[in-house]
């Protein structure tokens, strides 16, 4: 469904991620682990058009990707719910929600798909005339899941879904993410909770200064010595 | 160090300081004159606003108070002509002062709000100077004119206007240099970072404003000699803060060169085009000016030359 | 770095060397040659762009009319006019510019207020005489003895006629009440002193007597606390913009007093055109009228009915011409182009002008010249003095038509 | 001090207020979403002015009717304008100055062009109703400014509803408060950008008819129009249109009661002190809050 083929990022003259390959299949899980800085944003970044790559291929449903800006590849359907969620603070819940429908291909459905997002949200409901800033870590993530939701994505990324969040929530929206893939949702999940994150995902990645170090299965890299050391703290 | 740099700036002023002596045409002095209080105002604009990110609006208003509190000090001590250019450094102090006051409270505010406040300031005195009849009122002031031929006048004040010029540009030249200038830049970065690393940021900002209040008030006391008749309207204008500004983003703010660059430029331009082209059609060309410049370089003429600079 | 600061110091050269190009060229444009080069500095944009324009319209219809008469003392004329922006410290580097850069022959005069007042000296120190209508009267009481107001603009002078008017006007029946309104300028404050002069002798009482400053946004308080003393004469000493305020107001407001005085807003060809009924009846002064018998007013009518679909020529237009023609006879009659002959013949003669003949005393003024002025359907009819009268004013003003 | 005045005065200030509120509120969005301070955003004002006057003075066209002519037209321009000029500086390190004189140039340009056009002589426009009032009792309201204001009471509006529930409107507010996250759901900046410039600009239009309702116009009377509208949107604080109209309320109710209770003389430096003092102890506005 998606594939990134040898793609080279540069910061200037620090390069930021250097041939570095990655595929998910069509209701795939797949988990991307890797350290601060290690190019874990800065890739999903370059799939949604955010950043672009000195080299490489990006393929999206046997089309290239390279080169389209973001909100052309928000059409094609791959989602992003950005590091640190990244609401629009001035506005309620509930209009931080429908932007995500904001790509005229779905917005048609949007009464629907809102309601949608409220059943599987029902805290969001009640709160959806509050701005989205006066939340809490937790209701503010299901926010930025919600609005994702609203876009209808055939790929979901989320970049560090729980950071910054009480274990509870945390455990909370990973729960979610799970189900959403038990629906069929294509998901690329970025993470620092190795453990959570390898446990849930079928397929995982492993980023090491800019450089794809690791690849495999989730249940054999958890098996995996290095990752155990560097990764588990084992 | 290159060390032919300074020597080149030294033989630089060195003729300018020796123009009047091949004798040009009055006008060449009152216009060059003029260039230098431009540059002046540009510089000392500079070191807030350039070097400090804080985008004062209302510098105009250091520049009336100093031509105003030169021609009232001369008016009210019955100075003497000559005297009255010396009156012009008290008046700078004013100027300063003023500064002081109002910077205590406007420099604690950040961006485009400062910006505006200094506009409002700017706005307070010029309507204060109108209305207070000891201030000099709406009806203006006249200063007495020297006793002696009018190409030596010209001349005297062209090499005041100068010297003036060089001791701002020299101090210009230091703060980018010094700690000072650096914490000043480092404000302007980013204030709250500035304040973590112990720059004690408050007096940094309220020296560089009392000394960028400074040099226009000095400027203006001998603008005002040069006109020999003062109005409120004439030099608390709107248009001259926003030139002010312009002339050392136009050049590039933040660079000691900038404003220098920025302020010769803009001047020339304008006056030249006033000379060429029939006065709408060389307002036009003016304001296109601003509108290639910014589109090609982006950030300033300094930074742009600096690219090619690096790049051959 | 070093590489950065050669570049720095090219980037220096290179403005220098368009400096000394900018300004080299202009100087070579000019000979001494046959033709007499008249420069000076006129605000064509910027605030007072409107009274440049005029003003250097009437100076153009002055030159082609000599031009083609022969010239001045058998040479062409050909006027070097700088766009001073509407800035007085422009104005001033500019008469420098035309004095001792471009040579000219003669220097032509400014526009009013705070120009005038700064370029006055400096035709004085380069001894150049200065025909302009100055800056008012504290303007001419600077000891300049190379400035002549020919005719001058003067606003100490500006209401003379109307008052003079007013006199006649019985007692009982005259104003009782006055609302006075000026503007915080050189032009307002000099309007002042001839009302206090004048109600004083004619008794009538100052209830208001308030300044305010320029831009003046809304006239409503103005107009209610006029109304409410009943005031029963409005002095608008005031420009265009707040005078049309200050009228709009009025009307808005139902305000009604015997007589509306305005000061130089009401001369503009645009009131007329821009307020239309809404502008009549309003009393001023002015110095120069096409309606005048003095030679010269129909040819200038002719002009701009033709050239601007005018019914008579505005007031600055006028002034330029007038100044021209100050100007011209001196020349012609001192037969030189010397300064200081210029002006002693000035000083000893009589010149006629539009604006009639005109004798110079120490400070280069005339003897005060006013015309009452009032704009009935929309035309400015003289109504003071008596024998220039073209028509009995309206008096008291008709109430507003709704 | 009688009530008549003080009300009388009130009524218009605020009538007055409002009209530069409707000025200001277009240079507030685009400094907020864009982080371009307009400085060119009076002087569009002055043209929508100038164009009404024109179509008043050979189409007899009511002004209130020619906003309808000028908006449209003015939003194509200012599109044209934005690929032309702005989006080339939006990579400038300081998009703020670079755009502050870039359209310095072009307010410049403007003032020259409609002095070009329409020649410096001051204009008024004059509708029919140009100088009746609405009586009622002892006040009046004067009809040109009941207009001005009911026009920037509906541009106003509009924007506010615009903004509020249209997806265009809400992209615009998101590409302000989070740009990074507005393109991820599909919001291409450029083309909001281009949106927003162009709404304020034609704001700008039905201000300046508004305003032009109100006092008489020349090529240059942008400038002094500039500072009003900047005072307005700061006080509101930068990009929030309630903000702002609540300001042209505040400035409104300032000059109206110092009117009342002042000499003239001081009324304009009283205003700009006020706001002076106001901003040093509110230097983020009436309603700090991103957003609307």
């Amino acid at each position: 469904m998606l594939s990134v083929e040898n793609i080279t990022v540069c910061y200037g003259q620090m390069k930021a991620l250097q041939g570095v390959s990655l595929e998910i299949s069509q209701g795939d899980m797949v988990a991307l682990i890797g350290a601060n800085g290690s190019g874990k944003s800065t890739l999903m970044n370059v799939i949604s058009g955010m950043i672009q790559a000195v080299s490489g291929e990006i393929i999206w449903e046997g089309r290239p990707l390279k080169g389209l800006s973001p909100d052309n590849i928000c059409q094609a359907g791959i989602i992003q719910v950005p590091e640190g969620r990244k609401l629009f603070p001035g506005m309620t819940v509930e209009e931080n929600i429908i932007m995500g429908a904001y790509h005229p291909n779905v917005r048609r459905q949007a009464p629907e798909s809102l309601q949608k997002v409220f059943s599987t949200f029902p805290r969001l409901a009640d709160r959806r005339r509050q701005f989205a800033g006066s939340l809490s870590g937790g209701e503010q993530q299901m926010v930025a899941l919600g609005r994702a939701l609203m876009a209808k994505p055939r790929l979901l990324m989320l970049d560090e879904p729980s950071l910054g969040l009480a274990p509870k929530a945390a455990a909370e929206i990973f729960m979610i993410i799970k189900e959403l893939n038990k629906e069929g949702m294509t998901i690329l999940l970025v993470s620092q909770e190795v453990l959570e994150t390898l446990s849930i995902t079928t397929y995982g990645y492993v980023l090491e200064n800019g450089i794809m170090a690791l690849k495999g299965p989730s249940r054999e890299l958890r098996e995996n010595p290095k990752v155990k050391t560097s990764y588990l703290g084992l | 160090m290159n060390k032919a740099y300074p020597v080149a700036l030294a033989i630089l002023v060195i003729l300018l300081a020796a123009f009047p002596c091949i004798g040009p045409e009055v006008y060449y002095l009152s216009f060059m004159f003029s260039v230098f209080m431009y540059v002046i105002l540009a510089s000392s604009w500079n070191f807030i606003g350039g070097y400090g990110g804080y985008l004062s609006f209302g510098h105009a208003a250091f520049f009336g108070i100093g031509a105003f509190a030169t021609a009232k000090l001369a008016t009210m001590l019955q100075l003497p002509p000559m005297l009255t250019m010396l009156a012009s450094i008290p008046a700078g102090g004013i100027a300063a002062l003023v500064a002081l006051i109002v910077g205590y409270p406007c420099l604690k505010i950040r961006g485009p709000y400062f910006s505006v406040v200094t506009l409002c300031f700017a706005f307070v005195v010029d309507l204060a100077v109108k209305n207070i009849e000891f201030l000099g009122g709406a009806e203006g002031l006249w200063l007495k004119f020297m006793d002696i031929p009018e190409k030596t006048s010209r001349t005297i004040m062209y090499e005041v206007m100068l010297l003036l010029m060089v001791v701002t540009l020299a101090v210009s030249w230091f703060l980018g240099r010094s700690r000072f200038g650096t914490g000043l830049t480092a404000i302007r970065s980013d204030e709250e970072v500035a304040e973590t690393m112990a720059i004690p940021t408050a007096k940094l900002k309220i020296q560089a404003f009392v000394l960028s209040a400074f040099f226009p008030g000095v400027a203006g006391g001998l603008f005002a000699y040069y006109l020999g008749y003062i109005h409120a309207d004439a030099v608390f204008s709107i248009n001259i803060s926003i030139l002010i500004v312009l002339m050392a983003m136009f050049g590039g703010g933040g660079t000691w060169l900038g404003p220098i660059i920025g302020a010769v430029i803009l001047t020339v331009v304008n006056e030249g085009l006033s000379t060429f082209a029939q006065a709408e059609i060389a307002r036009i060309i003016y304001g296109a000016l601003f509108i290639v410049v910014t589109i090609f370089m982006p950030n300033g003429i300094m930074d742009f030359f600096r690219k090619k600079g690096g790049k051959t | 770095m070093k590489e950065n600061r050669i570049k720095d110091f090219s980037m220096f050269l290179i403005t220098a060397v368009l400096c000394g190009l900018m300004l080299m060229t202009p100087a070579a444009g000019f000979g001494a040659g046959k033709t007499i080069v008249i420069g000076g500095s006129l605000p064509l944009t910027g605030a007072y762009a409107e009274t440049g324009q005029w003003i250097e319209k009437g100076m153009r219809f002055w030159a082609d009319e000599i031009n083609t008469k022969g010239g001045l003392l058998g040479r062409p004329v050909e006027f070097k006019i700088y766009d001073d922006q509407s800035d007085v410290g422009k104005a001033v580097t500019f008469a420098e510019k035309v004095i001792t850069v471009d040579k000219a022959d003669l220097l032509f005069g400014g526009y009013p207020g705070t120009a005038a007042r700064a370029v006055m000296p400096v035709a004085e120190k380069h001894k150049y005489v200065y025909v302009s209508m100055g800056g008012h009267m504290k303007s001419f009481l600077q000891g300049y003895t190379y400035s002549f107001g020919a005719p001058p603009l003067m606003g100490e002078w500006w209401y003379e006629g109307f008052f003079q008017w007013l006199a006649t006007v019985p007692a009982e029946k005259r104003p009782q009440k006055a609302a006075v309104y000026t503007i915080n300028n050189p032009v307002g404050l000099s309007l002042i002193d001839s009302i206090d002069r004048w109600t004083k002798k004619l008794n009538i009482k100052i209830v208001i007597n308030e300044k305010y400053n320029a831009p003046l946004a809304d006239a409503t308080a103005l107009i209610v606390k006029a109304k409410q003393s009943q005031c029963d004469i409005l002095f608008a000493n005031g420009f265009f913009p707040d005078g049309v305020t200050m009228m709009k107001a009025a009307k808005a407001l139902d305000y009604n007093p015997k007589a509306i005085v305005q000061g130089i807003g009401s001369v503009v060809p645009a009131w007329v055109k821009e307020l239309g009924k809404d502008g009549d009846y309003v009393f001023s002064g002015t110095v120069l009228s096409g309606q005048l018998k003095y030679p010269g007013n129909d040819k200038l009518n002719a002009y701009v009915k033709k050239t601007y679909n005018l019914n008579e020529y505005p007031l600055y237009f006028g002034f330029g011409y007038a100044w021209m023609q100050t100007l011209e006879q001196a020349v012609t009659g001192a037969k030189t182009l010397e300064q200081t002959k210029i002006r002693d013949w000035l000083k000893k003669n009589e010149v006629n002008t539009i604006a009639g003949s005109l004798t110079f005393d120490e400070r280069g003024l005339p003897a005060p010249i006013n015309f009452g002025t009032q704009l009935i359907n929309g035309k400015v009819e003289l109504i003071s003095p008596k024998n220039i009268q073209t028509r009995e004013p309206v008096y008291p003003k008709p109430a507003w038509e709704k | 001090m009688d009530a008549v005045l003080i009300i009388q005065s009130l009524i218009s200030g605020i009538m007055m207020g409002m009209v530069y509120a409707l000025l200001g509120v277009g240079f507030s969005l685009t400094w907020g979403v864009m982080h371009v301070i307009h400085i060119s955003h009076a002087a569009f004002g002055l043209i929508g002015a100038y164009l009404s006057y024109s179509l008043l003075q050979y189409c007899g066209v009511d002004p209130v009717v020619s906003a309808a002519v000028s908006v449209p037209l003015l939003f194509i321009t200012a599109c044209g304008l934005y690929q032309l000029l702005i989006r080339p500086i939006t990579r400038a390190q300081n998009i703020v100055m670079a755009s502050m004189i870039l359209t310095f140039g072009l307010a410049i340009i403007l003032e020259n062009i409609m002095a070009l056009i329409w020649k410096a002589d001051p204009r008024v426009l004059t509708p029919t109703y140009s100088s009746g009032a609405l009586i009622a009792g002892p006040f009046y309201f004067q009809y040109p400014h009941l207009v001005g204001f009911g026009l920037s009471v509906l541009g106003i509006t509009a924007i506010y509803l615009f903004l509020k529930k249209t997806y265009t409107g809400m992209a615009v507010r998101a590409a302000w408060q989070q740009p990074e996250a507005a393109q991820l759901y599909g919001v291409n900046l450029y083309r909001i950008s281009m949106i927003t410039f162009a709404l304020a600009v034609s704001t700008a239009g039905a201000g300046g008819i508004s305003l032009a309702l109100l006092n008489s116009f020349e090529p240059h009377s942008h400038n002094l129009w500039l500072i009003y509208l900047f005072l307005v949107v700061i006080v509101g604080g930068v990009g929030n249109v309630i903000g702002t109209a609540l300001a042209g309320l505040i400035i409104g109710v300032i000059t109206g009661l110092s009117m009342a209770f002042l000499p003239f003389q001081w009324v304009n430096l009283v205003t700009f002190g006020l706001l002076m003092i106001f901003l040093i102890f509110r230097p983020h506005g009436l309603i700090k809050q991103e957003g609307m």
